[in-house]
């Protein structure tokens, strides 16, 4: 496989909300980048940390989880149990030597395709901004 | 008389957005409701008419906007914002458009006439209101009213003030340094030429600022290369 | 913006840097020491600096000068009252939209702002955007239960006529203090000083200045409007008409001198700026009011406003 | 050994403009799993789908991917297609090429790049799926519609008149809602009330049908044919068994300074009040706020006259649980308050009214008796301007969306205004007209060419109330680009159509989406119009969007049909997507059933062990309870930690 330009991005979306925000993105023909890769799951709340340390351990540059905005979970409550998880899983992430912010959460409604493709088009730059920080940080700690 | 559309600019965007320096924006969110034009002071008294204004730059008849002596006749009441329903800038818009007549020649005839009571006065002191009054039956009034001879000088020193209001020749110094270093000097030389129709003159807006590169002084320029330097 | 949120965001200070107007120097000197004298009264001092020049409203408005050289005019003004650390106070409202859009339009646009501070570091200054930009109602309106209690000479019995002015509450309808169509504020300072308002269907209408309709069009267009406004005004036969920038003051004063010059009718409606009022009823003295520079005599307002007074004494006496 | 059918879909040229299939198609043919691999114009068409059963019969192949839309959109026509060849729905999936891909991406290479790698990961996915069988659940077979307007009555008529039982809820304490407000009805100015009143009753009376006034839906649980509904009923202070309706109370109550929200607040009434005339059920109720008993403890002179002593005053709010299978949500609309157009008085000047104002005005049974008055002095209004657009097409000050009802409920205003007013002049402020529906045109034509009604194409700037009581009307006339004004003794202003002010609240109760505006979002704009993402909830009227009264009809009906289309059913299928504890792994620390949102968690014995239990009627999917299982032993049918990790780990 060739080298992509782009940080490779895994996208987590809800089934509800945010892959069908996702599916508005693309009706209303808002592009982004082509990086982006997309996995459905249920619910917000159905995210194990471990999704995403699998993902950086496979080699991606990004990770980007999204569900309902608040109170508007299909579920209830699952939007709510990811965040929690997932603030967690951003200090272990911060431990391991990753940057933190290369594990985005954020909530993207079923009428916000133009929200996703902003997001996926800003998550990109950020992503490529951080290139190389985190290698450099790891190494010295190594040093120390 | 018709128009047809050979008339109106094609590709018009990119040629008006050149012209206005980028900063008239949302025109095109324009509903065509006729909020702005109901409540505008000058539409009531004169031929002004922003809806059309923004009808005929939509349509790409900007030659006919920026050549009407219309275009002047704006209050910069900002009325129109107030009630657009789609919040569209059109005194801002305006303001833009005059300075895109004065950049394609039009219009130079009424700079003309505010350049003197105001921009002269400007230059040399630093405030653009001239202490003189002007108009004589205003003068007598305050005259009559003050009982003594109606000039602000005499009411100021009546007051316990000085004179005239105190503006430090540093501050006037810098005026006009800011005003050789960007181009206002030449420009006033340009709109005090008697004769002829002046020459189209690039007006900067606000954004062209990060351009100004060729600038009309020499010391600027030598801090703009050792800013280079710098960098590199 | 919601009224409440803005009165909290505005911050008031023992010390305001006094943004002195052109017209407010040159034609109407009363603006200027009365807002002095009154708010020290109420504890704030506000000082005024000689660096500071035009705001350069004017050049930008009438399209004499290119923005880029007002921007770093405008730049420098604040820089200089930057300098003292205050914030900046405006009588005017073309000077608070001036100096208001234009350090907004600086501090969104680093690579503008960095231009700007290049021409401004060839005369030893700097612009960081720091100081707030205040208009003088929204500070007067936070406070105003300070100056109700600071009153000495109240206005009661007296009947005034409110003029907003248009760039204040038209430009900046979503972050003025006020409704840009109904608003209530002045109304609301009057009262608390005890005057009473006449109310009149076009408060809300321009007072036909518009720089390029005077000069340019000769007052083809602003004659009759302010004439239209007058008439209006008239109806509601009020003592004074009360104004919060310096410029409408001069169109509305001197248009009804011109007006009776042309035989146009007899119009005789004092026109006073807030602050001089405001002086007025705390009890600054008269000279410092600078009301001799209006073109219409307040000989029979300031009659009939001691006559009140005088009356009151003995009720209370 | 999952043998893989790959069908890739150009879509017309959707896919095919930019994703080059033929090369997507001979990229994935080699891999190990794919055992048949090929694309065609529209899968979702019947040769497109005869093309999979093909395969399955011919080629042997026991797993589907489909490359096309979305799996929103077209996953269960591809189902259908698999168990109609006896093989188990469950194992096809769908690579979205059209909106994650073809439609998002400019570079087609990199299109054909990143659709070869959406399709092979789920060629890798599906291969990990296990066949799932659908469960079927028993079903409550009775209908709870909330709102008892015109799209609420219908619907509740039509469901109870399917002989299925139906409970109506309503806010207020008649039923009728808007509709109950209006004087005539577009296009034929036909009496509101008389085509509306019969419907009212035959509701109350019919068997099948429970009304239930003054209450709200505070609570639901359960899930699509068992839901189990929490309401709340007001306290009234009045025994709506008792009461006869004679309204000798309202006549006798000391305290007359109630807002009427009936006569859009135009009058005033007593704390005791039968809402209007007409209502049904015909019950008075005490508005706790100005009754002087309860909240001074004096008076009670209803209590002491009530002939059929049915005055409660320690009455109290009570609850309910309703068991029901279906919900009908046709909460409707309110009119925006205009306060905030300041411009046009911000409803400070008494003869610059609302559009339902305007109603109540000429109605017979409102104020003035049908006599048209201006509210100030009692004048008859010779001219009056009717000003559209108040609120609607403004993202300025209120809302962006046209209001739909306004152009057509003006031209009946200048209409209804004419009949009362022969030797007045109607003017109408409008931007445009827009009048779609059967016979709408003709009947704007009729109000400018019969009538004589003059119609002025601009947006009214400003309103000033003059001194001799009449208003100024600051307009443009912008078909002849002229600045105009109009005196007018009496302004109506088409306030816009605005969601009810708690739909949100009641959005996230039923789970339901609302759109930026506040409109509860139906599950396909076009194909899917009165479902919701919640299924079991049905939409109907206005509080979907702005609605007229036929268009809320023929959507309460709709709604009715799908309410009695899913009870026709015996049981309810439902998707087998749920999880399941393996009770060898799992060590009873229940923090599952802690976050279960459903309680669908319960403690069971096994062995010597107490571990956790899903119970399956009550599960919904959701997923929450595995990702926090510490243990893994939870899993998901269909979201598995197998098949999302295969499509996180084939993404090369």
């Amino acid at each position: 496989m060739q080298i992509e330009k782009d940080p490779k991005i895994l996208a987590i979306l809800c089934k509800w909300c945010s892959y069908a925000g996702a599916d508005l993105a693309g009706t209303s023909r808002f592009k982004y980048p082509a990086n982006i890769r997309i996995v459905q799951v249920p619910c917000s709340g159905r995210v194990d940390p471990v999704m995403v340390f699998r993902a950086f351990v496979e080699g991606y540059d990004g990770v980007m989880v999204s569900g309902c905005h608040p109170g508007d979970c299909h579920y209830g409550t699952g939007n709510y149990h990811a965040r929690r998880r997932l603030a967690v899983a951003r200090r272990l992430l911060e431990f391991t030597g990753v940057h933190p912010d290369r594990m985005h959460f954020t909530w993207i409604s079923a009428a916000e395709g133009k929200k996703f493709a902003e997001e996926c088009a800003e998550f990109t730059e950020k992503l490529r901004n951080l290139s190389g920080t985190e290698k450099t940080l790891a190494r010295e700690e190594i040093a120390t | 008389m018709r128009e047809t559309n050979k008339e109106w600019l094609p590709g018009f965007d990119k040629k008006f957005a050149a012209l206005t320096h980028q900063m008239v924006k949302d025109l095109e969110k324009c509903l065509q409701c006729g909020k702005c034009t109901g409540q505008c002071p000058a539409a009531k008294l004169s031929s002004y008419n922003p809806r059309e204004i923004i009808r005929d730059i939509r349509m790409g008849n900007v030659e006919k906007v920026i050549s009407s002596h219309e275009l002047w006749l704006c209050f910069f009441c900002s009325g129109c914002y107030a009630v657009c329903p789609r919040d569209i800038n059109f005194p801002f818009a305006v303001s833009m458009l005059r300075y895109a007549a004065l950049a394609q020649g039009y219009g130079w005839e009424e700079v003309k006439k505010i350049k003197d009571p105001y921009a002269q006065d400007y230059y040399e002191t630093g405030l653009s209101v001239n202490i003189n009054e002007r108009n004589l039956g205003i003068k007598r009034e305050i005259a009559k009213n003050s009982k003594t001879d109606g000039s602000i000088e005499t009411v100021r020193k009546k007051m316990g003030l000085p004179a005239k209001r105190r503006v430090s020749e540093r501050a006037v110094s810098e005026i006009k340094f800011i005003a050789d270093a960007t181009g206002m000097t030449d420009l006033f030389k340009e709109i005090n030429k008697k004769k002829g129709k002046p020459k189209k003159w690039n007006y900067g807006s606000p954004a062209d600022l990060v351009k100004i590169k060729r600038g009309a002084n020499q010391k600027f320029i030598d801090v703009e290369e050792e800013d280079k330097e710098k960098v590199s | 913006m919601p009224r409440q949120e803005i009165l909290e965001k505005t911050k008031i200070s023992d010390r305001l840097f006094l943004f002195q107007p052109c017209v407010g120097s040159n034609k109407y000197p009363g603006l200027i020491t009365s807002s002095i004298e009154f708010f020290r009264k109420l504890g704030i001092e506000l000082v005024t600096s000689d660096d500071q020049t035009c705001c350069g409203g004017f050049l930008t408005f009438t399209n004499v000068a290119q923005p880029t050289s007002t921007m770093p005019a405008v730049a420098r003004n604040i820089a200089v009252a930057e300098e003292m650390n205050l914030d900046i106070l405006t009588l005017c409202n073309g000077c608070h939209t001036f100096l208001t859009e234009f350090s907004h339009f600086m501090n969104d646009r680093p690579p503008v702002k960095n231009v700007v501070n290049t021409i401004l570091s060839m005369i030893g200054r700097e612009y960081k955007g720091s100081q707030d930009i205040y208009h003088s109602l929204e500070i007067i309106y936070k406070v105003k239960d300070r100056i109700k209690e600071n009153v000495t000479r109240p206005l009661t019995g007296m009947k005034f006529a409110t003029h907003y002015g248009c760039h204040y509450l038209n430009g900046f309808k979503k972050t003025a203090l006020d409704d840009a169509h109904m608003p209530t504020i002045l109304e609301e300072i009057i009262e608390a000083m005890g005057g009473e308002i006449a109310e009149y269907a076009e408060n809300r209408t321009c007072c036909g200045t518009g720089l390029t309709q005077i000069i340019i069009n000769k007052e083809e267009l602003s004659l009759p409007h302010t004439k239209m406004k007058l008439d209006n005004l008239n109806h509601a036969e009020p003592d004074a008409a009360v104004v919060v920038c310096p410029y409408c003051l001069a169109q509305i004063d001197r248009m009804q001198q011109k007006l009776n010059y042309r035989g146009a009718g007899q119009y005789e409606v004092p026109v006073i700026h807030l602050v001089q009022l405001i002086a007025l009823a705390l009890g600054v003295d008269e000279v410092k009011l600078g009301l001799d520079a209006h073109a219409i005599s307040f000989a029979r307002f300031l009659k009939k406003f001691s006559s009140l007074q005088s009356k009151k004494e003995v009720e209370h006496g | 050994m999952a043998k893989v059918g790959v069908f890739v879909c150009h879509c017309g040229v959707n896919i095919a403009a930019k994703v080059d299939v033929k090369k997507v198609v001979d990229t994935l043919k080699d891999l190990p799993e794919v055992g048949f691999a090929r694309e065609y114009k529209f899968m979702c068409s019947s040769p497109g789908q005869e093309l999979i059963r093909k395969a399955i019969k011919e080629d042997n192949i026991n797993r589907v991917v489909v490359a096309a839309c979305s799996p929103r959109m077209h996953l269960p026509t591809f189902q259908k297609s698999l168990a109609s060849e006896g093989l188990n729905p469950y194992l096809v999936t769908m690579a979205n090429i059209r909106e994650q891909c073809s439609w998002v991406t400019d570079d087609p290479d990199e299109a054909t790049r990143k659709a070869i790698d959406l399709i092979a990961r789920q060629i890798k996915r599906v291969a990990h799926q296990d066949p799932l069988e659908d469960i079927d659940v028993p079903m409550t077979k009775t209908a709870l519609v909330i709102g008892g307007g015109i799209a609420g009555i219908q619907a509740a008529l039509d469901i109870a008149d399917g002989n299925r039982k139906v409970i109506l809820v309503e806010k207020s304490p008649s039923i009728g809602g808007r509709m109950a407000q209006l004087d005539e009805t577009f296009p034929t100015l036909d009496c509101s009330q008389c085509i509306l009143t019969p419907k009212m009753v035959e509701a109350a009376q019919h068997p099948n049908i429970e009304i239930r006034v003054n209450s709200e839906v505070e609570k639901v649980d359960g899930y699509v044919g068992n839901f189990e509904v929490t309401v709340g009923k007001k306290a009234t202070y009045v025994d709506a068994v008792k009461c006869i309706g004679c309204g000798i109370c309202q006549d006798k109550c000391p305290v007359k300074t109630v807002p009427d929200e009936f006569n859009a607040g135009l009058t005033i009434q007593a704390a005791i009040a039968i809402p209007f005339p007409q209502a049904v059920p015909a019950i008075p109720v005490i508005n706790p706020d100005y009754c002087r008993k309860i909240k001074e403890n004096k008076c009670g002179v209803c209590a002491k006259i009530c002939p059929a002593d049915a005055v409660i005053f320690d009455d109290e709010k009570k609850e309910e649980i309703l068991k029901v299978g279906a919900i009908v949500v046709a909460t409707g609309y309110k009119e925006m308050d205009p306060a905030i157009y300041t411009e046009y008085g911000g409803g400070k000047y008494p003869d610059v009214i609302t559009g339902m104002q305007f109603e109540r005005l000429v109605s017979s049974t409102g104020p003035t008796g049908g006599k048209l008055m201006r509210p100030s002095d009692g004048q008859e209004p010779k001219t009056v301007v009717f000003v559209q657009c108040v609120g609607s097409r403004d993202e300025s000050k209120a809302h962006a969306y046209c209001s739909g009802i306004c152009c057509m409920y003006t031209a009946k205003h200048t209409m209804l205004y004419k009949h009362h007013v022969p030797d007045g002049q109607a003017y109408v402020s409008y931007i445009d007209v827009r009048a779609p529906g059967k016979t709408y045109e003709e009947f704007v034509r009729r109000a400018i060419e019969e009538e004589g009604v003059r119609y002025i194409r601009g947006r009214v700037a400003k309103i000033r109330r003059l001194q001799n009581g009449q208003y100024r009307i600051y307009t443009e006339d912008t078909l002849v680009g002229r600045a105009v004004h109009i005196d007018a003794d009496m302004v109506v202003m088409a306030s816009a159509v605005e969601p009810q002010s708690d739909a949100k609240r009641l959005a996230r109760i039923l789970g339901i989406a609302y759109d930026a505006d506040g409109f509860y979002t139906e599950a396909h704009p076009k194909l899917k119009p009165i479902e919701t993402a919640s299924a079991g909830v049905f939409l109907a009227g206005a509080c979907q969007g702005p609605k007229d009264i036929p268009t809320s009809v023929q959507q309460g009906s709709a709604a009715g049909a799908k309410v009695l289309a899913l009870f026709a059913k015996d049981t309810l299928v439902k998707s087998p997507q749920i999880a399941s504890v393996d009770p060898t792994a799992c060590t009873g620390c229940l923090t599952c059933a802690y976050v279960c949102h459903y309680s669908a968690i319960e403690e069971k014995e096994f062995g010597r062990r107490k571990v956790a239990e899903v119970i399956s009627g009550k599960c919904q999917g959701c997923g929450a309870c595995v990702a926090t299982c510490k243990g893994k032993a939870i899993s998901l049918a269909g979201f598995s930690d197998d098949e999302i990790y295969e499509e996180i780990v084939s993404c090369k």
